[in-house]
This record gives C-alpha cells, structure tokens and sequence, in this order.
C-alpha cells in the first residue's frame, strides 16, 4: 500500500511545476498548458483523496474539473485565436495596449 | 489493477503471474498477427472488390489470383529509400506513423473476438475504445505538420478538424447501446444483444447504427468523407511526404482503424460473434460453428460496405462534410439517446427487461 | 513492492513530463509532453480505483483538449520562433517562489489527517463496478451539479462560437 | 430613545429651518437656468422667509433653562437606533440665527457679482443653509455627522466653481483637510455608540464614560473640529479657501463654517468627555494661545486683503478657544459671545471686500489706497467694522475679547497676559490695514470707484446694527447661555465649590 | 409527476427562470433580426425572475447542493439589479460598436445564473461550477467587441488570471476534502466543529489557497493585477457588469464558506483578511490617484471598493456579514450609475475616456454632471450619499469586533479616494469644456438606468433603515444558523 503522503506530494510537485510555468512563460499557449498542468496536479490529490476516504466525491469534483478544463481550453483558445488574427501574437509581453 | 488483468488458474510449477503474463503475451502475438494479416488482405480485398465494381479484375499477377500480391507490396515498401523532407520536425516526423498505427492497435486489447477470448476484458472496454481512436488524429496531425509541406499541413488541418467532428456523433451514437446493455464491458454489451429480439441492437438501435456507420467512415477519414488525402486536391494529404515503410505504417493504421470501427459495429450493433437467434431456430446445426466464424463474416460484410461506398459515391465537399457532421448527425444521436432513455425507462415501468 | 515500483516510475515520469511540457520552446513539443503525461496520470488513476475517471481523462484530454490545442497551433501555424525569450527575465525569481510554495506544501503534509471515512470502499466499489458507482452519485446526489456542468459546456461553446467566427463588420 | 411621537408638544421650527431651503433649492432646480432675476428672487425670499422662520426662536426661548428646546424627534433608523431628533439650547440657538441671517446677507452680495451658473450658486447658498442649521440644531450625533458632511459638497463647489483663479487646490485642500478630520470623528461617533448603544446626544451628555475612552474620543472628535477652527496647527486650508472663495463662499466660511468647531467642542468635548477636557485643557489653551499671536504676527505681513482678514480669523479663534477651554463662567461665555462676534464682524469684513473687489478687481492692499475719498460710505462701514475688530469698547469685539482675556486669565495668567498681546497686535494689523486701503494717497487704480449702493448698504445694515448691539448690550446675548454654560460648568466640575458659585452668580444675574 | 414532487423545484423558481431565460434567448436570437427584441426579452425576463424572488421558497434542494435562504435571496437581488441595469445600459453601446449580437444577453443571463449558483451553493462542487459558469461567460463578455484589440486583450488577461485563479480555488478544495472527508459545507462545519483543524497545516494551507482564490474574484490586493486592464480594455457595460456581479459573487462564497463552514478558524483568516483589506484599500486607492484614463480609474476604485466590503467579513460577525451585503447593495447602484455615466459620453467618433474629456460637462450636461457628482461623492462617502452609509456599517461592525485599527486604516484611504474623485467633479465643474457641443449617446434605456442608480444612491442614502434591515435579516435567514 502506498501511503497518501506520496500521492499528495506528486500532486503538489505537478501544482507547483504548473505555477512555475504560468509565472515565468509569456507564451500563451504554454501558459494555458500549465493551468492544465496545474489543474491535474489537484486531480492527482481529489482521486487520491477520494480513495483513502471512500468517498466518490473527490472523483466526481475530477469528473467535473475535466469537462470544465474542457470547456476552458475552448474558450481560451478561442480568444487566442481571436488575438493573433488581430495581433499576430501570442506573447503576453506583446498585450501592452492596455497600460497607465 | 487487478481488473486488468484477467487472470489464468493454471500451473506447472511456474508462478502464477509469469503464467498470467505469458498467457497475454501470447493472446496478443495472435491477435497482432491475425489482424496484421485482415489488414495486409484487406487490401486485396478492396482491390479486388473495387475492381469488379469497374469491371475489371484486380491484382491477378502475383500469385494466384494475386493472392500474394500484399506481400510483395509489404515487401517493396519495406525496401524502398524513406525519404525525409528538409526542414522537417525529425523527432515527430518519425513519430506519427508509430503513433497512428499504436493507437489503433491498442484499441485490439478490448476487443473480443468470440466469447472469452479478448486480451483485456476490461469493465470501461467501450471507454478505452473511444479513448483510442480519439488518439487516432495524433498521427494524422503530427505528420502533416512535421513534414513541413503546404500539401501536408492542409490535409492534417482538414483531418484533424473532420476526426474532432465525428468523434463527437460517434461516441454518441453509441450510447445508445449503452443505455440497453447496461454495462460498457464490451462482452457484456454482446451477450445483452441475445436477450433482445433479433439477437442484435441494430433492431432498436438503427438510428444510432446509420450515424454510427457515417460517423465511422469520416472518422476513419474514407471516402466519400476522404477529404484529408483527397488526390485532387492534395496530393495524399497528410502523408504526402512519407515514403517506404512510414507511408505503409499510416496505411496499415488506416485499415487497422477500419477493422476496428468494422468490429466495434459488429459488437455493438450487430450481434458480435453470436448467430441471431432466429437463424438458429431454422437451421439449428449452424449452433456447432464456432463463434469467431461469424464474427469475422460480419466483420468482413462491413468492410465490404466500405468499398462498396467508396466505388460508389461521390466525395463531399469541406462544408457539406462538416455541416453534415454537426447539423445532422449530432443532433440524430443525441435524439436517439432521448428516444432510448424514454423508452427504456417506460419499459422498467411496464416489467419488460 | 510491485506497487511502489509502479508509483515510483508513474511519479518521476509525470513530474519529468510536466516539466518538460513547460519548458518546451516549441508549443507543440510541449503539448506532446502534455499528451504523455496524460497518458501516466492516467495510469496513476488506475492504482486508485478510478477506472472510469482514468478513461475520461484519456478521452477528454488527451483525445479532445490537447487536440484542441494542436489544432490551433496548425490553425495559427505557430513555428518555433527564435526572436522571442522563452522565459520572463525573472525567472529565478519565479523558479524561488514555486519552490518556496512547494516547500511549504510539501511540509505541511509531512503527515496527513483525513477526515471521515464514507461508504464507498474499494470492496463497495468493486461489486457495483466503478462506473455505475460514479454514475450513481453523479446522477442522484450529484445532479444539480452535472446540470450546471451541462451550462458551463453551453457557454463555452457559444462563447467559442462568437469569439471565433469570422468579423461581422 | 423616545419611541412614541408626541407631536403636540413639538414645535417644528427647527424643521422648518432646515426644510425650508433645501426645499427652495430643489425648486429652483426645476427653474429654467436662463431666468436669472426669477432665481435670485426665489432665493433671496427663501432666505427671508427661514430667517423669519426662526424668529420664535429668538423670542419664545426660555433663557432660565438650560434643557433643549423646540425639541423634535421622530424615528429615522430604527436598525442602529438613530432618531431624527433637533433641538437648540442657550449655546446653539444664537448660531441658528446667525446662520439664517448671513445667508440672508449671502444672497445680497452675491446679487451682481456672480454671473455665471447663476442657479447652481444659489441652489448651493440654500443647500449650505439648511445643513448649517442642521448642524447647530441637531441632538443625534448621526444626524449631526451627516450634516457636517453634507455642507462639505456645496462648499466645495461654491469654492472650486466661483472662487478666484488658484480655486481648485483652494477647494481641494478645503475639502481634503475637512474630510480628514471628519472621518475620524465619524469613527469616534460609531466608538460611541458601540459603548453605549444610542446616538442620542443629550442622553450621552448625562452618561459617565471611561476614562481612557474620553480620551481617545477627545482626540478623535478633536481632529475634526481642530481642522474647522481651525486651531493652530491645522489651520493652512483656511487663508487659502478664504481667499479664493467668492464673497458669499468666504462670509460663510469665515461666520459659520469655522464656529462649527468651536461649537462641536462644546457640544461634544466637553460635556461628553469632561475629564478628558479636562486633562486637555491646558494643552488647548497652549494651542490657542499660539494661534492667537502666530495669527496676528502673520497677519502684519500680509499684501492680500482677504489673506489678512483670513489670518486675523485664525488669530479670533484662538481666543474663541481659549475662552472656552479656560472651563469658567467668563471665559467660555466669552468665547461664544465671540463666536458670534467674530462671525458678524469677520462675515462684514469679509462683504465689504467683496463690494470692493467686485468693482476694483483686485485683493492686493498696495493696489487701494485713499479709498476714503473715493467711497466714503463704504470707509466708513469698514471704519466700524476696523474697530470691532480690535475691540475697541462699545463694540462688541470688546466685550467678548474682554470676557476671554478676563477668564483665560483666571485659568492661567501667562495665557491671559499672551492673549492681552493678541489684542494688541490685532489692532496694529487692522489699523495698518485701514490707514493702507483707506487714508493714503489715491490710487489710480482705483480712482473712479463708485460707492455702495443702497442694496449693499442694506446688507452691510444688520451687522452694523448687531455689532453695536452687543457691544452695548452684551446681556441680551449672554442672557441666552448663562443656563446653559453653568449647567455645562457644573457637569465638568461636578461638586466643586467654584462651579457652585458660578451658577449662584448666573442665577442672581 | 405529482405536484409534491414539484414543490422542492419552487426553491429553485429563480434559477430555473434564468436559466430558460438563457435558452429561450439562444433560440429567439437565432431567429429574430432585430437584436432589440433579443434585449427587451432578456429585460422582460430578468424582471419576471427579480419578482419571482418573492414567490421564492426557502430551504434545501438536491441534498444539501443547493441553498435558498435570505442569504442567497439577498445576493440573488443584487445580481438581478446588476443584470437589470446592465442591460438596460448595453444596447447602445454595442451598436455603436457594430457587437450587436444576442449572444451578448445570453452570456449576460448565463453569468448571472452562475453567481445565483454561487450564492445558493451548499457544496464545494456547485461552488466550483457556478463560478466557472459566471467566469467563462464573462471571459467572453470581456472579448466581446471582436474588432477592438483593447477588448482582445482584456479577455486574454482576465481568462489567464482567472484560470490560475480557479486552479488555486481547486487545490483549496481537494485539501478542505482531505481535511474534513466531505465536499458538503455543512458537513465540515459540523466536522471542524467537532474536531477541530487549528493544528493541522493542511487546513491551514486550504484556508491561505481558498483565500486567494476568493481574492482573485473580489479583486483584492495582491490578486488585482488584472483589474485594471480588464476593467479598461472591456467593453464599458461589461464592465459595468463584472465590477459588480463577480465581486458580490466572490463575497456571497467568501461569506458563506468563510463565515459557515470553516467559522471555527476566523482567527486564522480574519487575520489572512484583515492584510488584505489593508493592502486592497491602500494599492486601490492610491494607484487610482495617478490615472487619468476613467475607467482605469473606476477599476482602481473597485478594487479598494472590495477592501472596503471585506472589513465587514474579517469582522467575522453576522452584523459584520449584513454591513458588507449592504456595502454591496449600495455599491451596486452607485457603480453602474457612473459606469452609465462614461457610457453617455462614449459616442461612435469619440470614445471620451481620459478622464480630462469630462471638462464642463457640469456646464454642457447639467443633469448628467449632476448625476456623475452624485455618483463620485457617494463613492467617496459622503452623507447624504449612499456610500456613506455603506461605509458607516461596515466600519461600525469592524469597530465592534475590535477592529478600530482596521476602521482607521479605512477612514485615512477613503480621504485618499477623495483626491481621485473630486478630480472628476473638478473636470466636470471647474473647467471650461474642451470641445464644442459635447454629444451625448443616450438612450431611453441608459437614462432610465441613470434615474435608477441616482433616485436608490440617494434615497439608500437618507433613508437606509429599510435596507439595513433588509441585509440583517438576509443573514439571520442564513440556512446554517
């Protein structure tokens, strides 16, 4: 048996590798892979969770998470798409219209 | 883990999960090789097929009847130069032949092919169906867009956009079978279909049959939903830079994904390895012939429809293709998932099973 | 054993992965990466009992999202483009404060107290198969929930759908 | 709390006083803004009508109690017990009247020189009335507070919109500091009411509170009303909002706006916090004094006429402030007849700049000079109003400077031989000033002036009227806070002989 | 289907009108050309489901998922108000801007059906999907006007932020699950109840993660980044809306989740909040100070707005949670009406945003001028206005629990906030206009709005007691209590 810790630990370390990556790229595309990487780090600990409690609701929090991160990575790149047809970019140092 | 793997009871002295592994490796050698030479004759057989349909003969010149006429096929791609275009993106370049052709032959592990013989009779089977033939587009994307060619990248556009598309009505389609059968273990979904009338759901389940055959075909990017390797327009499409045994490892995905889709009909809809009920009433000796027999008739009947489509009609055109994907397939399934539930649950209310 | 030898390759290739998929020049390398470590969460999952969700994850993500995310990188035709820094100019910084966040993560679950145990053990899990067990809660206990997943979804399609069609202008 | 309305015993003045204007300004609103003579006149009657209005104040109240009278209360806000509740004692109800006049008087002056925005100007004056009136009649701290505030906004505008050409940091700073102050009385207030659960002011006056929270109330309360003096520190809004104000701006600043301050501390300090007062007293005369001569010193360096008179307002209140925080009978009448003092002759002063300035066009007192030959009706005004400043005996600067010297120095010698010195540089700034403006040679400047006309000869009449009044017949005023001052007097120094006394002294008076 | 079978539906009147309303607009926008049809019926609907508030029943639906109480109906009005008026203040606008498209009602409907799921969520699920159905919709809200890059921007910053902001959000959750074993808001109070978490740094950590999480959506400081670029870049009725739908809706959660379910730890994160409110109050209002740009400004106020609301949760009492609602409430009415404001002045060739093209607009405009100084010093503070009382409750309650420092904090920044919003009130009074005969983009609608916002501002502002009242016994129907 694998003790809960490591599960929580792993979920923590892709959280965390997530964020680094959200904080220091400017390419939105990458930006937005790493709000999924950070997205399945919680996964990792809400099943891990759910299986050391005995209770569903940790997967079916991941059942939604899922279907949600889906519909955001629609939206998101829906609205990257839309930038580069106007900007030709997808660097966020390149958004600096908005500044004061 | 464990429901995984099926487990074997037998031993002579060796351990029980050297013999569980050795069993599954050898249930795969024999799936692989089976399949691996359907596909090699599936070829032959289309030629064949289609050119009756032309009035010709087909491949009549190497061996008998041509009958040898994959192998040498096999043979020549294996030996010819592999050309790698300039610019291209190595690392995935070589990758998405193997990816293609891996996340077709995966999907073999959950597929029985007569009563207890499957490699992994897994309880979520139709899920793990799905999830690899919604991995099947990797291939076709990843190789258009390394080869580094207007022909190649157009194609992949195209063929990723038209197999997102399907996948949509083609999972749906199918839950409508789920909803019957109750389970999504793919044996389990085969042996509800004898309790039904006709042995098979393609009975109840015609509406969910026709968006599932239209959505297979685009899905498996064959003609008249061919689009993505149209020859007019794109040369071959995505894998127009492939050469040797890279351009034979996408074909052979292509028909693999053909005998999948074939399969997964024939499961779901068609009654699998069993012989309809009423067939067994007339002619009660056909009850000896063992039941991969009929499965890969009926298999072969729906790969013989393919090539009848493709001989027949026309190719569409991009926006036809996709309006036709989410204008009329999506919402028929999505009918017919009403209509099953309704009358599913209206049936538990009366008794019937 | 066997057990921990699976978690440990599951665990480095995971982390390996993710890190790999954030560091990538090329977008689509990373997403690559992202497909990979899909893959092993995946796997992971499976350890835990969690076939059905192990599934979706393969099918939603790996076989929707990421090729989403392929597709517009072929729509928008996004080389490598070696002009642009690949990371902000701080990143040390940034690298400083995750690892600080981690830390802190990390120690506060030097020990973990779970709260109370609910219904669903593995052997309850196992007789009804996990996916009528999900499917059970979903739809009864979890039902006003799911209808409000069934809106998300609805927004979010027609929310691609007016951000990306073509300009009316 | 009252909870049942008795309306038989209440008279609705008070009401009335508040009411009226506010009620004239939203009609006006309504007046098409290019009728410019119909405005004025809706004003002007507005204004005569609330002064009119609060006559029976002036001759219905009862001087031997030192209760609120004309009391009101309804229930307003029942969630945080807050009441509508109005009333004025011996110390407000000459600041109602004074209110209700120098808006009056505003009206008047105002009448040529503002041409632009006319409606705007006068909804403002009318606006500014009714919540001055509201703040001297209030008895709900709440309601007090919303009031202070409330005059915040029009003033603003009057300052920043019409005032003089460097007006909008003028009225910025005016608000700013105002505004600062205020806010941590508002904390104090809501401090209050969390220790005793009512906003009521007159139950608070009757309720004993810690010690330690007296002070930090006192301090609290202090910010706001030091800021409105404005006491020493605190005062360099005040020349420069006095100087860019229009005419009317500056006469209500100088007569009302800055007694408000005085006035919270004896209606809030000291009475609520009487040990902190107390303990605080001689820190406040230290203030006042310094004020008092800080003032006056600057003032003899001043070249802009509404500076100087502005100055010289910081210099008065210091008295004001000592004369209330030196806590006996003479000093804090004293300080209040000041008050009323300083608001009649300063607001006259004030007007009269204004006449001059809306022919002249010009503050600087080098620009002026023979200007009695020029205007001699208006010298003479000035004259009078000169020599009230100083103090001179038979005006009323007199009696009250006199009262306060007299009782800060019963507090404390050296604050009354200090303030004594006060007085006198008051009288060499303002006779410089006069002698300046009015005696040298004539400017060319402002040689072809025409003098005052009878419109601001009617102005300038009623305070020519109070100052001699008072300064002749100071009981008339006093008369009305002896009560009230003793009974505050007892309350700070509850048992002691001297409070005693005091209020055997009032009473045989 | 007997009717008793219906009757737990009643409770969920409100929703189920909103979310037909979103539906219906999908499909009558599909056939109708003229969009101003579209918008009359998201009003007329908007309106029906404002009234059925009344016919509304109080309890629990779907096992603890979903809670109608005072609490909810409360936050329910002040998003219907917010929808309302944000309709009303549309239309113009987004024809100006060639964006006329029904989707834009739908999304708006939608978001607002995402906050009442917040404010009614009785489990950290529908919590979760209610706020990403408000999120998304308003990303794309933000992004609306397609052709404008600013608008583009916008909707790519706020959806990044968000984004983090909602992974945040998650690990929060899954470690409160960890902790207490249940998803269920009742369930961990009764859990931490009874066994208590102080010791236990997973909780702790929860706590700090759900916090910023929350912040994100109030917009406190440090999780304000994003404000001001989305509050510019956005189209004004959108944000118009999301300076006040999103943020009420992160305080309903923030208030439920804090106050109930994890009410055994507010020493933990009154004091986590107290910092915030400090620095939200402080970054708002002094980076508001040197903008001239209105609508940057106006989103500078809107953070240090949420400072201001959230003294009222880190006073951790009921009394503290009614004053922050009423703050609330009352910053509804004043935002919109300036919000309605700027849009007046946004015409098709000049866009009128910096803060100098107000010059004379007290002259040219009177009305208008007016209602815009009315707004600003109810912003500000100032009595007779609105926002003094909503600032004298929420400072009242702090002052209570024994937070005067807090309160004086709060009183020094709102003198601050007073340079940056007489700045406007100088502009439109004290200065000459800059450019000949200001038009005006006005509509029925718009002015209606405006009457709406100035008559509550002041009415709220002399006469509060009903208010009040109302946002007290909102708390005191709170489900938990």
């Amino acid at each position: 048996m694998i003790p809960l810790n490591w599960y929580l630990w792993l979920s923590g370390v892709v959280f965390c590798i997530g964020m680094f990556g959200f904080v220091t790229r400017r390419n939105i595309i990458i930006m937005l892979l790493s709000v999924e990487i950070m997205f399945n780090g919680v996964n990792i600990s809400l099943i891990a969770l759910s299986h050391y409690l005995e209770d569903l609701a940790g997967q079916v929090m991941v059942f939604f998470v899922i279907a949600v991160a889906a519909a955001e990575a629609a939206i998101g790149l829906a609205l990257v798409i839309l930038l580069f047809r106007s900007k030709e970019t997808i660097t966020v140092d390149d958004l600096n219209e908005l500044k004061g | 883990m464990s429901t995984l793997i099926a487990l074997e009871t037998a031993r002579f002295g060796i351990p029980q999960w050297l013999w569980t592994i050795g069993f599954i490796i050898v249930k795969i050698a024999v799936v692989l090789g089976g399949v691996m030479l359907h596909v090699a004759y599936a070829t032959y057989f289309e030629r064949k097929v289609i050119g009756r349909m032309q009035n010709r003969l087909g491949p009549m010149v190497v061996g008998p009847y041509g009958l040898l006429q994959p192998i040498a096929d096999g043979i020549k791609s294996f030996f010819k130069e592999d050309i790698i275009p300039t610019n291209a993106d190595k690392p995935i370049f070589f990758m998405a032949p193997v990816l293609g052709l891996m996340a077709a032959l995966s999907s073999l592990a959950v597929v029985p092919f007569f009563n207890g013989f499957v490699i992994a009779n897994i309880n979520i089977g139709l899920l793990f169906l799905f999830a690899m033939s919604s991995l099947a587009v990797y291939g076709v994307i990843l190789g258009g867009w390394a080869s580094n060619s207007k022909f190649s990248f157009l194609g992949s556009l195209r063929a990723s956009a038209q197999v997102i598309s399907y996948e949509v009505p083609l999972g749906l389609s199918l839950v409508g079978v789920m909803i019957m059968a109750g389970s999504l273990n793919i044996t389990e979904i085969v042996n509800a279909q004898s309790r039904y009338p006709g042995g098979m759901y393609i009975t109840a389940q015609w509406l969910g049959f026709f968006v599932f055959v239209v959505s297979a075909i685009a899905e498996t990017n064959r003609s008249p939903f061919d689009l993505p390797e149209a020859e007019q327009e794109l040369i071959a499409g995505f894998f127009t830079e492939y050469s040797g045994m890279r351009f034979a490892l996408f074909f052979m995905a292509e028909y693999t994904g053909m005998i999948i889709m074939s399969s997964i009909a024939v499961l779901c809809f068609l009654g699998g390895w069993t012989i309809p009920p009423f067939v067994l009433k007339i002619l009660p000796f056909l009850g000896v012939v063992p039941g991969i027999v009929w499965f890969i008739m009926k298999l072969y009947v729906c790969i013989f429809f393919y090539y009848w489509i493709r001989s027949t009609l026309p190719r569409y055109r991009y926006d036809q293709l996709m309006a036709i994907g989410w204008k009329v397939l999506i919402p028929l399934s999505l009918a017919n998932i009403v209509i099953t539930a309704v009358l599913k649950i209206l049936l538990h209310h009366t008794g019937t099973p | 054993m066997i057990n921990q030898v699976f978690f440990f390759y599951f665990a480095v290739v995971i982390v390996a992965m993710s890190l790999m998929a954030i560091t990538r020049r090329q977008v689509l390398h990373g997403v690559l990466y992202m497909l990979l470590l899909f893959f092993h969460i995946a796997g992971l999952y499976l350890f835990l009992n969690a076939e059905f969700i192990s599934a979706v994850q393969i099918i939603v993500y790996a076989g929707a999202i990421m090729v989403l995310f392929l597709f517009v990188i072929m729509l928008l035709n996004l080389r490598e483009d070696v002009r642009k820094k690949q990371f902000i100019a701080v990143w040390p910084m940034g690298l400083l404060v995750s690892v600080g966040i981690l830390m802190v993560i990390l120690m506060s679950m030097l020990t973990v107290h779970i709260g109370t145990k609910g219904v669903w053990g593995i052997a309850q899990i196992e007789r009804a198969t996990q996916t009528v067990a999900v499917g059970t809660v979903l739809y009864t206990q979890y039902l006003f929930p799911f209808e409000v997943a069934s809106l998300v979804l609805l927004v979010a399609i027609i929310g691609a759908i007016v951000l990306a069609k073509k300009r009316l202008r | 709390m009252i909870n049942t309305v008795c309306p038989i015993e209440q008279s609705c003045v008070l009401t009335t006083a508040i009411l009226l204007p506010v009620l004239a300004a939203a009609a006006l609103m309504l007046i098409n803004r290019e009728r410019h003579t119909t405005i004025k006149w809706i004003a002007l009657a507005a204004s005569i009508g609330n002064l009119i209005a609060v006559v029976p104040l002036f001759t219905n109240f009862d001087k031997t109690s030192a209760r609120m009278q004309f009391v009101e209360q309804y229930r307003w806000i029942e969630a945080w017990h807050i009441n509508y509740c109005v009333g004025v004692d011996g110390i407000s109800v000459l600041f109602v009247l004074l209110s209700a006049i120098i808006a009056t008087l505003c009206v008047l002056v105002s009448w040529n020189s503002v041409k632009d925005k006319v409606k705007e100007f006068y909804i403002a004056i009318l606006f500014i009335e009714g919540a001055m009136i509201g703040v001297f009649a209030a008895l709900d701290m709440f309601l007090f507070y919303m009031f202070w505030e409330a005059m915040l906004i029009p003033m603003y505008l009057l300052i920043g919109v019409w005032g003089g050409p460097n007006r909008l940091y003028a009225a910025v700073k005016f608000f700013l500091y105002t505004l600062t102050g205020s806010v941590l009385m508002l904390l104090g207030v809501v401090a209050i009411y969390i220790v005793t659960g009512t906003f009521d002011m007159v139950r608070l006056m009757n309720t004993q509170l810690p010690f330690n929270l007296q002070m930090l109330l006192f301090w609290a309360f202090f910010a706001a009303f030091a800021v409105k003096v404005p006491m020493f520190p605190v005062h360099t809004w005040l020349p420069d909002a006095h100087t860019e104000a229009p005419a009317a701006g500056s006469v209500i600043l100088a007569a009302i706006l800055i007694k408000m301050g005085a006035y919270g501390f004896l209606r809030f300090s000291l009475p609520m916090f009487p040990d902190a007062s107390q303990a605080m007293a001689p820190a406040m005369v230290v203030l006042s004094v310094i004020a008092i001569i800080y003032g006056g010193i600057i003032c003899l360096s001043q070249k802009d006429l509404k500076r100087l008179i502005a100055y010289s307002s910081v210099s008065h209140m210091g008295f004001v402030t000592l004369g209330i925080f030196s806590l006996n009978m003479q000093g804090m009448e004293g300080g209040i007849l000041q008050m009323i003092n300083h608001g009649v002759i300063t607001g006259a002063l004030f007007l009269c700049v204004g006449m001059v300035y809306e022919r002249s066009h010009t503050r600087e007192i080098a620009d002026y000079g023979g200007l009695a030959s020029v205007m001699p009706i208006f010298s003479a005004f000035f004259m009078v109003f000169t020599f009230a400043s100083i103090g001179l005996p038979g005006t009323n600067g007199f009696v009250g400077e006199f009262l306060i010297i007299l009782g800060g120095f019963t507090a404390n010698k050296t604050a009354g031989i200090l303030a004594a010195t006060g007085v006198i540089i008051g009288a060499v700034y303002m006779l410089c000033l006069y002698q300046q403006v009015f005696y040298t040679g004539v400017n060319e400047k402002i040689a072809g002036l025409c003098d005052i006309t009878l419109r601001e000869i009617v102005t300038l009449l009623p305070l020519l009227i109070l100052v001699f009044w008072i300064g002749f017949y100071p009981g008339a005023f006093t008369g009305f806070m002896d009560a009230t001052v003793a009974s505050l007097l007892v309350k700070l120094k509850g048992g002691e002989m001297h409070a005693l006394n005091t209020l055997i002294q009032a009473v045989v008076r | 289907m007997q009717i008793s079978e219906l009757s737990p539906l009643l409770k969920l009147l409100p929703e189920m009108i909103v979310a037909s309303l979103g539906l219906v607009l999908l499909m009558v926008d599909a056939f109708v050309k003229r969009k101003e049809v579209v918008a009359g019926l998201a009003l007329a609907g908007a309106l029906a489901a404002f009234f059925s508030l009344k016919f509304g029943d109080f309890g629990v639906v779907f096992g603890g998922m979903f809670i109608s109480d005072g609490y909810s109906v409360f936050f329910k009005l002040i998003f219907f108000i917010n929808l309302i008026l944000s309709i009303m203040i549309s239309g113009r606008y987004l024809k100006d801007e060639n964006s006329l498209h029904g989707e834009y009602y739908c999304l708006l409907v939608f978001s607002t059906l995402g906050m009442m799921v917040m404010a009614s969520a009785g489990n950290l699920i529908t919590l979760y999907l209610g706020l990403e159905l408000m999120a998304l919709s308003t990303y794309v809200l933000a992004g609306f006007v397609r052709h404008d890059t600013k608008s583009t921007e916008a909707a790519v910053k706020y959806f990044l932020t968000g984004g983090f902001s909602t992974a945040l959000l998650l690990y929060g959750i899954s470690l409160l699950y960890g902790v207490t074993g249940s998803m269920d808001l009742r369930t961990i109070a009764a859990y931490i109840a009874q066994h208590g978490v102080s010791g236990n740094p997973m909780a702790l950590l929860s706590l700090v993660l759900l916090s910023c999480a929350f912040a994100f959506k109030i917009a406190a400081v440090p999780f304000h980044m994003w404000v001001p670029d989305v509050y510019e870049g956005a189209p004004t009725p959108v944000t118009a809306f999301m300076s006040i739908g999103p943020k009420a809706a992160g305080f309903a959660v923030l208030g439920r989740v804090f106050l109930y379910a994890l009410s055994n730890m507010s020493v933990e994160w009154s004091l986590i909040l107290s910092v915030l409110s400090i620095l939200t109050m402080c970054v708002g209002n002094v980076m508001a100070l040197v903008q001239t740009n209105i609508k940057r400004m106006l989103a500078y106020s809107s953070v240090a707005h949420a400072g201001y609301a959230l003294i009222g949760i880190v006073a951790a009492t009921p009394e503290g949670l009614s004053a922050t609602m009423n703050y609330l409430f009352i910053y509804t009415f004043m935002n919109i009406g300036a919000f309605s404001v700027v849009l007046m002045l946004h015409t098709k060739d000049f866009k009128a945003l910096e803060i100098s093209d107000y010059a004379g607009l007290g002259k040219t405009h009177p009305i208008l001028g007016a209602a815009m100084l009315v707004f600003m010093f109810s912003l500000t503070g100032i009595p007779p206005m609105a926002g003094f009382i909503g600032k004298f409750y929420v400072f009242m309650s702090a002052v209570r629990s024994g937070y005067l420092w807090l309160a004086i904090l709060a009183v020094i920044f709102s003198v601050i906030s007073a340079f940056f919003y007489l700045r406007v009130v100088m502009y439109m009074y004290m200065k000459e206009p800059q450019r000949p005969g200001m038009e005006l983009t006005s509509s029925h609608a718009i002015g209606a709005a405006l009457a709406v916002c100035a008559t509550f501002v002041l009415l709220i502002g002399v006469m509060p007691e009903r208010f009040v009242e109302f946002a007290k016994a909102a708390v005191k129907m709170l489900y938990f209590q």
